[in-house]
């Protein structure tokens, strides 16, 4: 069971109180009507499923609701980092020479 | 006293006698046993079968690795027994009954020990390569017989009566083992005032200390050291100490699982007492102190009663007073099994010789020896023993230049072996933390971590009580620091500290042709050396290969004994190094763990939730049936006497059409959307245009997933300019509100929007019929609900009965239809009143079964039934629930895939079948041509079925390919028996197409 | 190579076992192949069978990162059914049934199909609905699938808690007679050999880095440990990894890795006689030949490649098993692990080829690739051989998920309402 | 409801009478509209609580508030924020009867939360809430003391919380 930093309540918490929701910044779309077909698959679909640092959406469902972002290393399951939802991916190098 | 008990040995009670059976024999032994040594103190070294051969077993350890003392146990009573118990670590108690396992008729004469004579054709791999031929015996003949021979222990047969508990638990240093290292850690983070937890699997703690009476620790002897140290630890309050605690995994974040038993020693069992409770550490530093396993040697006949760990032979010796033998000889490339040998002459066995394979040891060893008058042989190897279910002899043989010279035979009562020690690392393994190979003593030990662990003491290779007591206290030292504390190593003052050093080795070398040696590695699976030179022969190169071709340890044991012994051959046979071979992957549990510790409180009516509304006490006494709906439990139809569901549904449908039905809907999903621009998210979320939804009206809405597919749909009402009462499905409440908070928080931030699941907030009642508004109107008070003050798809707040209500005027059974939401906790009161002002009317309480045929009737959808999630509006039919002028909402660009707007698309029709009579099977599939051969080509299948008592006759929906386009086309059903039933395409609304029932003034 | 036989046993018994050959030989890899699968799991060592076998392409190289079978067709419950809604699905399992029943004899190597009988439970009645669909939909497309009532189910496996009292009553059950279980490394091994036999290479310890293609676009072979290796075909037959092989080819695929546990009891005379699934408490169960309760989990809620997976779905697992079968709950636990599965949005495999030409794909499996592993590699090898879809692969495409004819199973098992 | 009231002398479980329970969501910025409406100035930090009287408000998101009073105060507060709602744009939502309180205190109160609330209850400061799980359910737990506990809990999963806390004080009595 994972031990997982809400940015929001700035507390780290059983993996019990998230639920997980999938890849981060694949924003949807102004427009969708514009997209052609093959670029609304990839909005829908098309997923990077990285072996290594993964951004990803989680929810403290069970805790304070908000979705949030997270750097996770999916080989080890280590979390680099959690950071709010809207905000840019951090750095990866800049996180790992922090430590 | 039996005639193998020590007096004055041993740290079992003797004031004590524990009688227990086994295979109904009774036997005595003292408070603090465990079976087996309670069976050894008696004589009793025979204690199984091996899986495959059925050879005789005797217990080879006194700890958790055993695997050949398995017993099935029961302390008596229904739904109690259970196989494969550890005799090592279970203890006596009056009343205890055990029996041994896999043979017949009896232990010592065994039928299915006919294997062993086969043994040349049970080879490694044996079933691939054969049971083929002929092709028709393998389903009839051979797969039943090989699935017959399966298995070790009976299954239980009953229920189990127990309870098992669990338990969150947070400290800051975790110490598992309780051996010096561990408590050397625990005293000195405990001392530095971390909060700590010490576990050990065993009845007391102690660990290899309960072994070695004879080292003094700071001048006190080691018993004594140990008393003062659990005192000093229990005194602080920040320490805890928990026996009869296995860590069974290591998971993420240093969350470990801990299994305490807590009754199974007990002959009394406290009432409300758990058999076992599972706790859930989370520890901010674990300190690892889980010692070394013992080694075999590997030879022909390894695997005889009486042949057992030197180190076992110590324990039963020291620890409980048992002398596992009055003659033993000893095998060994370890100085510890010459420590075992002088401590069992001391206590009046007489030790027949001492058999090193190595060329040379201390001469203080051998000086020891002589003084004790223990014969010694150096560099020899066993080649054979004498004895069947009991050793008599051990065949050995001088190794001169690696040849191996003329054998002869040590007379004996037991054969005490140690082959080296292997570093207990299974925990640490479970982190995928690195192992490295240590080239000089040929084990694995701790590399990289990726957890805050430490090891400590014999996992970490090292040897003997000082170093242990050292390096724990290091470890614990080390927890401190990383957490941030200050803590220095204790120092300890140890004397006759017993210290040693050896070798590991494959199969012993032999005079013997290899081919026909039976030299066990794997003694539960019957693996031996051969099978495993096969195995790489036959080119299974990787150590995983060679485990899962020859089922090395894969036994009850997990390998803790055959794995090393396993690789090393292996890696011989390959001419590689063991790095180059690998080491299987050790998973959790660390032991076998009763399911019921995993399960927990998650039993029965706990297993999972049980939603239950405001009303469903009422529906229980008025003999409701229920039915599961996601989390809840629903009223699903209201039997009289005799009625079964059609009955009884008839009933519910007529009376409801006719005067006045009453429904609890009080699990429908319900969300407050409030905010200056609910408006403007209500439009992107919801198919459905809302700006021109006055307040005081309601619409249907209808949600899709991003996909295009209808993923819900509910009752909207607009309650302010600011503020909609939605409604969801029951199972999509939870859904529908985690995906509406994903848009508004992560897409439209900038929306001023909020949102409140009010689910529970509201019991709701509906009333259907005729008389509806002549019930509800004289309970209704601030609020005009006449025909025209109040039309179809009206909101309105109000008090109902004098309690706050939100009532909507809906209807989905087509009649005329009011739902009252009222603060759930008056939900049943409201329920009583109608019910009671009711009965003027007949009212009648329907479920959901009911609530389903009406609706069908008048063709509303349910999503999940006549939707599946591969479903689009237009597939429905309720393309019109669209907002054609809105520039987007959630899912309308996936409306123009290309196969989304593809012709020959399934949609919902009715079916009305040539046979009113005839009820179609909901899921029976549609063909057009009846008469086609298999694979038929389907069109379609039928989602919603019913007997409409309204109609006199069936209907049904179905989703049915270019559906739209086939109206008055017959179609054909196949049934059960494939007789094809023909039905009509139709519309879906079946009932009142006008909608003038609505109109009831 | 040996063939195996009763005499060869026999022969080989009395010589002490000491003259059995190497089942497959550990390869180095040659400049170039005619075809290279990547991935030596079931389905790769499969197809690569199989193109030697019907289509006479024997240039073969299966390259394998870690130990030929060590991927999920070794972690895997062994469940084999075909039992499934969607005529495409049906189609394609059953062919892989076809080819079950009589794989031991054309391999000349006993994975041990057992046709035990795969019983799945009904809870609700959306489950008897769904369950219902599905029995229709197979019988006219002469599947086997039959609608048992609670009693029957009992009757056909005694442990079962038929008690209406239950949290999840059982309502019913529908049973697939020809379904069962197999040895799964017998599998791999099976078909490594055959294969073997037959002139393919198989390349252990060989981590792919790369796909490398032309200017054209078009494959040229594959980067590896071991140097490049040249060849016009490429399978990417990976499994968890083929987001990571395919993203080296710049194809990038709707998957995505999750982990999946699975777990074993401790071995016990037999008791449980068939394989029961029940979807709706998520728990799937069987016992090996050795004896063990052999138990399938569901997958963890986060994507991951670590193998490790948490302890509460563990639990929930044990305790739905416990639940369903209450004499269970002194069973104990031996051995838990973990596998990485690959899962596409409408939880159907991705079968043939791909926008680049020379490039094939074989993945998306989800927890059900065991089952189709004859099924998937006797297709990909057709499909790899003629540059063309097998009939029975056809729908499998990368381009549903553009044009939106999805193939989902998930979805049309649909949620309680 | 009446809810059978089980305890031995380490702890006892109550479930406690209704109070006017409200969800808040306001812009922190407007957090001082939401006190003054209240009457009870609002904690900022997540986990945080301040009560006054019968009023209490607890923090359990960044713009979401749980408030407490009086259930004769209900009508009085909701007016008061109904008040501010167009110029301070705001959500209060009535929850009174969503949820039902059960009362845990006593010496082995912790241990008994312990056994299905994953949280290190030693890092809940008195006078503070969070939301979180007991097993399967949501619910919100409110620290009052030491060893004094509240929990509350979706009405429909009380059945549920209220049988484990009932199995658990009887192994918690039988002392194992």
């Amino acid at each position: 069971m994972l031990l997982i930093h809400c940015p929001y309540c700035d507390d780290t918490l059983p993996e019990l109180e998230f639920a997980y929701a999938g890849e981060a910044h694949i924003a949807r779309p102004a427009d969708p009507s514009k997209l052609s077909d093959e670029e609304w698959r990839d909005f829908l679909f098309i997923r990077t499923n990285v072996k290594g640092v993964h951004a990803e959406r989680w929810r403290h469902i069970h805790g304070c609701g908000r979705f949030f972002n997270a750097l996770r290393d999916t080989v080890s399951d280590r979390f680099l980092t959690t950071y709010k939802a809207g905000e840019a991916r951090p750095d990866v190098q800049t996180l790992e020479a922090a430590e | 006293m039996t005639e193998y008990r020590v007096k004055g040995r041993g740290r079992v009670n003797t004031g004590k006698p524990v009688k227990f059976t086994f295979d109904d024999r009774t036997y005595q032994g003292f408070e603090g046993d465990t079976v087996a040594s309670a069976l050894l103190a008696n004589g009793v070294h025979l204690m199984g079968r091996s899986f495959k051969y059925h050879r005789p077993r005797g217990v080879v350890t006194a700890s958790s690795e055993e695997p050949n003392a398995l017993v099935g146990t029961t302390r008596g009573g229904k739904g109690r027994f259970e196989p494969n118990t550890r005799a090592t670590m279970q203890e006596i108690y009056p009343g205890l009954k055990t029996e041994s396992q896999n043979k017949w008729p009896s232990l010592k004469f065994d039928v299915g020990a006919i294997n062993d004579r086969l043994y040349m054709l049970f080879s490694a791999g044996f079933y691939y390569k054969t049971f083929m031929w002929p092709r028709s015996f393998w389903d009839s003949v051979y797969e039943p017989f090989i699935r017959k021979a399966a298995g070790l222990g009976k299954a239980p047969t009953e229920v189990d009566p127990d309870i098992y508990a669990s338990r969150y638990l947070h400290c800051d240093v975790l110490v598992v083992g309780s051996g010096p290292a561990g408590i050397a850690a625990a005293l000195t983070a405990g001392r530095a005032g971390s909060k700590v937890v010490l576990v050990d699997e065993n009845s007391e703690m102690g660990g290899t200390l309960l072994s070695e009476p004879s080292v003094s620790i700071d001048g006190q002897p080691a018993w004594d050291w140990l008393e003062s140290a659990f005192a000093e630890l229990d005194r602080m309050p920040n320490v805890s100490r928990m026996t009869r605690t296995t860590a069974i995994g290591y998971y993420h974040q240093n969350m470990i699982g801990l299994v305490q038993k807590l009754t199974d020693h007990m002959a009394d069992v406290p009432e409300g007492a758990p058999r076992e409770r599972m706790w859930r550490v989370r520890a901010k530093e674990v300190v690892l102190a889980q010692g070394a396993i013992e080694r075999p040697m590997v030879f022909h006949g390894n695997d005889t009663p009486g042949i057992m760990m030197s180190g076992a032979a110590q324990t039963f010796l020291n620890r409980f007073g048992v002398l596992v033998g009055k003659a033993p000889v000893m095998l060994t490339s370890h100085d510890s099994a010459w420590y075992s040998a002088f401590d069992m002459a001391d206590a009046g066995a007489k030790v027949v010789a001492i058999v090193d394979t190595r060329e040379d040891v201390a001469q203080a060893l051998k000086d020891e020896a002589q003084a004790r008058g223990i014969k010694t042989y150096l560099s020899y190897t066993a080649t054979g023993t004498k004895g069947r279910l009991r050793v008599k002899a051990l065949r050995v043989n001088p190794v001169r230049d690696g040849k191996v010279g003329a054998a002869h035979m040590l007379f004996c009562d037991a054969v005490l072996v140690c082959g080296g020690w292997t570093p207990s690392l299974h925990l640490f393994s479970h982190t995928k933390g690195s192992l490295h190979w240590d080239e000089e003593a040929k084990v694995y030990l701790p590399g990289r971590k990726t957890e805050d662990v430490h090891i400590a003491g014999a996992g970490r290779g090292l040897w003997g009580v000082a170093t242990a007591l050292e390096d724990g206290s290091k470890a614990g030292a080390d927890a401190v620091k990383s957490l941030g504390g200050k803590a220095g190593p204790a120092t300890y003052e140890v004397a006759d500290d017993r210290t040693g050093t050896g070798i590991t080795q494959k199969e012993l070398p032999t005079d013997r042709s290899p081919g026909k040696a039976k030299a066990f590695v794997d003694f539960q699976n019957d693996v031996t050396a051969k099978d495993i030179r096969l195995a790489v022969r036959e080119g299974m190169k990787s150590i995983e290969h060679v485990k899962r071709y020859t089922t090395n340890g894969m036994a009850t044991d997990q390998g803790k004994l055959s794995n090393m012994n396993g690789l090393t051959i292996a890696s011989d046979a390959l001419g590689k190094e063991a790095p180059q071979v690998g080491l299987t992957t050790f998973r959790p549990p660390y032991t076998p763990t009763t399911f019921g510790a995993f399960a927990g409180y998650h039993k029965g009516t706990h297993f999972e939730v049980t939603r239950k509304t405001p009303i469903d006490s009422w529906a229980e006494e008025n003999g409701a049936e229920f039915e599961p709906v996601a989390l809840w439990r629903r009223a699903w139809y209201f039997p009289k006497a005799g009625e079964d569901m059609h009955k009884a549904v008839a009933r519910e449908c007529k009376a409801t059409r006719e005067s006045l039905g009453i429904f609890d809907a009080s699990t429908l999903g319900k969300i407050e959307v409030s905010g200056p621009d609910a408006t403007e998210f209500m439009n992107r979320m919801y198919t459905n245009p809302w700006t021109k939804l006055g307040v005081g009206r309601a619409r249907y809405g209808l949600l899709l997933g991003e996909d295009g597919f209808i993923r819900d749909d509910g009752v909207i009402g607009r309650m302010r300019d600011d503020l909609f009462h939605v409604t969801t499905t029951t199972g999509g409440a939870p859904r529908v509100l985690n995906m509406m908070e994903d848009y508004l928080q992560t897409e439209w931030p900038e929306l001023k929007v909020w949102l409140t699941s009010t689910t529970e907030e509201w019991a709701t009642i509906a009333l259907n019929g005729p008389n509806a508004r002549k019930l509800l109107e004289p309970f209704v008070e601030g609020a005009d609900i006449s025909a025209d003050a109040f039309p179809h798809m009206s909101v309105v707040e109000c008090t109902v009965a004098g309690f706050p209500s939100r009532l909507f005027r809906i209807s989905f059974t087509g009649e005329l239809g009011f739902e009252i939401n009222v603060p759930a906790r008056h939900g049943k009161a409201l329920w009583e009143k109608l019910w009671e002002a009711g009965q003027q009317y007949d009212i009648c309480p329907y479920g959901t079964e009911t609530m389903h045929v009406l609706r069908a009737e008048k063709g509303f959808i349910i999503v999940g039934q006549d939707t599946d999630g591969t479903v689009t509006p237009h597939d429905a039919g309720i393309g019109w629930a669209i907002g054609k002028m809105k520039p987007d909402f959630v899912g309308k660009r996936s409306l123009a895939r290309p196969d989304i707007v593809a012709p020959g698309r399934k949609q919902l029709v009715g079916l009305l079948t040539e046979d009113p009579k005839t009820v179609l099977t909901e899921g029976a599939q549609i063909v057009d041509d009846p008469k086609q051969a298999k694979p038929m080509k389907m069109i379609g299948h039928v989602t919603s079925s019913y007997w409409s008592e309204a109609l006199g006759r069936s209907i049904a929906m179905a989703v049915v390919e270019g559906g739209f386009d086939r109206m008055d086309q017959t179609l054909h059903v196949p049934d059960e028996s494939g007789n094809p039933i023909p039905a009509k395409v139709t519309g879906t609304v079946f009932y009142d197409p006008a909608g003038d029932r609505l109109k009831v003034e | 190579m040996t063939h195996f036989s009763g005499f060869s046993l026999l022969k080989n018994a009395l010589s002490g076992h000491k003259n059995w050959p190497e089942q497959w030989p550990d390869k180095q890899p040659k400049g170039e192949y005619d075809v290279i699968i990547v991935g030596a799991g079931g389905h790769g060592l499969g197809a690569a069978y199989y193109l030697a076998k019907e289509h006479g392409i024997t240039n073969v190289a299966v390259i394998e990162k870690g130990w030929l079978g060590g991927g999920n067709t070794g972690r895997n419950t062994t469940i084999i059914r075909s039992n499934y809604l969607y005529d495409e699905s049906a189609k394609l399992y059953d062919h892989a049934l076809d080819l079950w029943e009589n794989l031991s004899t054309e391999l000349n190597y006993n994975v041990m199909y057992s046709k035990r009988g795969v019983m799945m439970l009904a809870h609700n009645v959306h489950d008897v609905q769904s369950f219902q669909r599905h029995i229709h939909a197979n019988r006219l497309n002469g599947v086997d699938n039959q609608w048992l009532t609670p009693k029957q189910a009992k009757e056909f496996c005694p442990p079962l808690n038929i008690s209406p009292d239950a949290r999840y009553p059982v309502m019913g059950a529908a049973l697939q007679k020809r379904a069962g279980t197999a040895r799964h490394d017998a599998v791999a091994w099976g078909y490594a050999r055959a294969a073997a036999k037959r002139g393919v290479d198989i390349i252990q310890n060989c981590p792919v880095i790369a796909i490398r293609r032309g200017a054209d676009g078009s494959v040229e072979g594959v980067d590896t440990a071991k140097g490049f290796i040249k060849a016009k075909k490429v399978a990417v037959s990976a499994a968890g990894h083929t987001s990571v092989v395919m993203d080296s080819a710049g194809v990038r695929m709707p998957l995505e890795s999750y982990p999946l546990q699975a777990l074993v009891s401790e071995p016990i005379k037999p008791v449980f006689p068939c394989v029961v699934m029940s979807n709706t408490v998520h728990a799937y169960i069987s016992q090996s030949d050795k004896g063990e309760l052999v138990i399938g989990s569901g997958t963890d809620q986060y994507t991951s490649y670590s193998q490790r997976g948490g302890l509460p779905l563990i639990e929930h697992t044990v305790a739905a098993i416990c639940e369903v079968f209450p004499i269970f709950n002194r069973m104990r636990m031996l051995r838990k692990w973990g596998g990485i599965v690959d899962v596409t949005p409408d939880r159907s495999a991705i079968l043939g080829k791909t926008p680049v030409k020379g490039l094939y794909v074989n993945c998306g499996w989800g927890t059900g690739g065991f089952k189709a592993t004859p099924g998937a590699a006797h297709t990909l090898a057709w499909t790899v051989a003629k540059d063309e879809p097998h009939p029975i692969n056809a729908p499998f495409t990368l381009e549903r998920f553009t044009t939106g004819r999805l193939i989902d199973e998930a979805a049309a098992a649909a949620v309680a309402h | 409801m009446n809810a059978p009231v089980t305890n031995f002398d380490a702890v006892t479980v109550t479930v406690l009478p209704p109070v006017a329970r409200f969800n808040l969501r306001i812009a922190p910025a407007d957090l001082a509209v939401a006190s003054k409406a209240l009457d009870l100035s609002l904690p900022t930090r997540i986990g945080q609580g301040s009560q006054q009287g019968d009023r209490a408000a607890y923090c359990i998101g960044p713009d979401e508030w749980l408030l407490h009073a009086a259930e004769e105060e209900q009508q009085a507060i909701a007016a008061a924020f109904d008040k501010v709602r167009t110029e301070t744009p705001h959500s209060l939502v009535v929850i009174s009867d969503r949820e039902v309180t059960i009362g845990i205190s006593g010496p082995a109160a912790v241990d008994l939360l312990s056994v299905a609330c994953p949280l290190d209850l030693s890092r809940i400061p008195v006078g503070g809430a969070k939301r979180t799980v007991f097993d399967y359910a949501q619910v919100t737990l409110i620290r009052d003391g030491e060893d004094a506990f509240r929990l509350e809990v979706w009405r429909s999963y009380v059945p549920h919380v209220q049988g484990l806390l009932d199995v658990a004080t009887r192994e918690l009595a039988a002392g194992l």
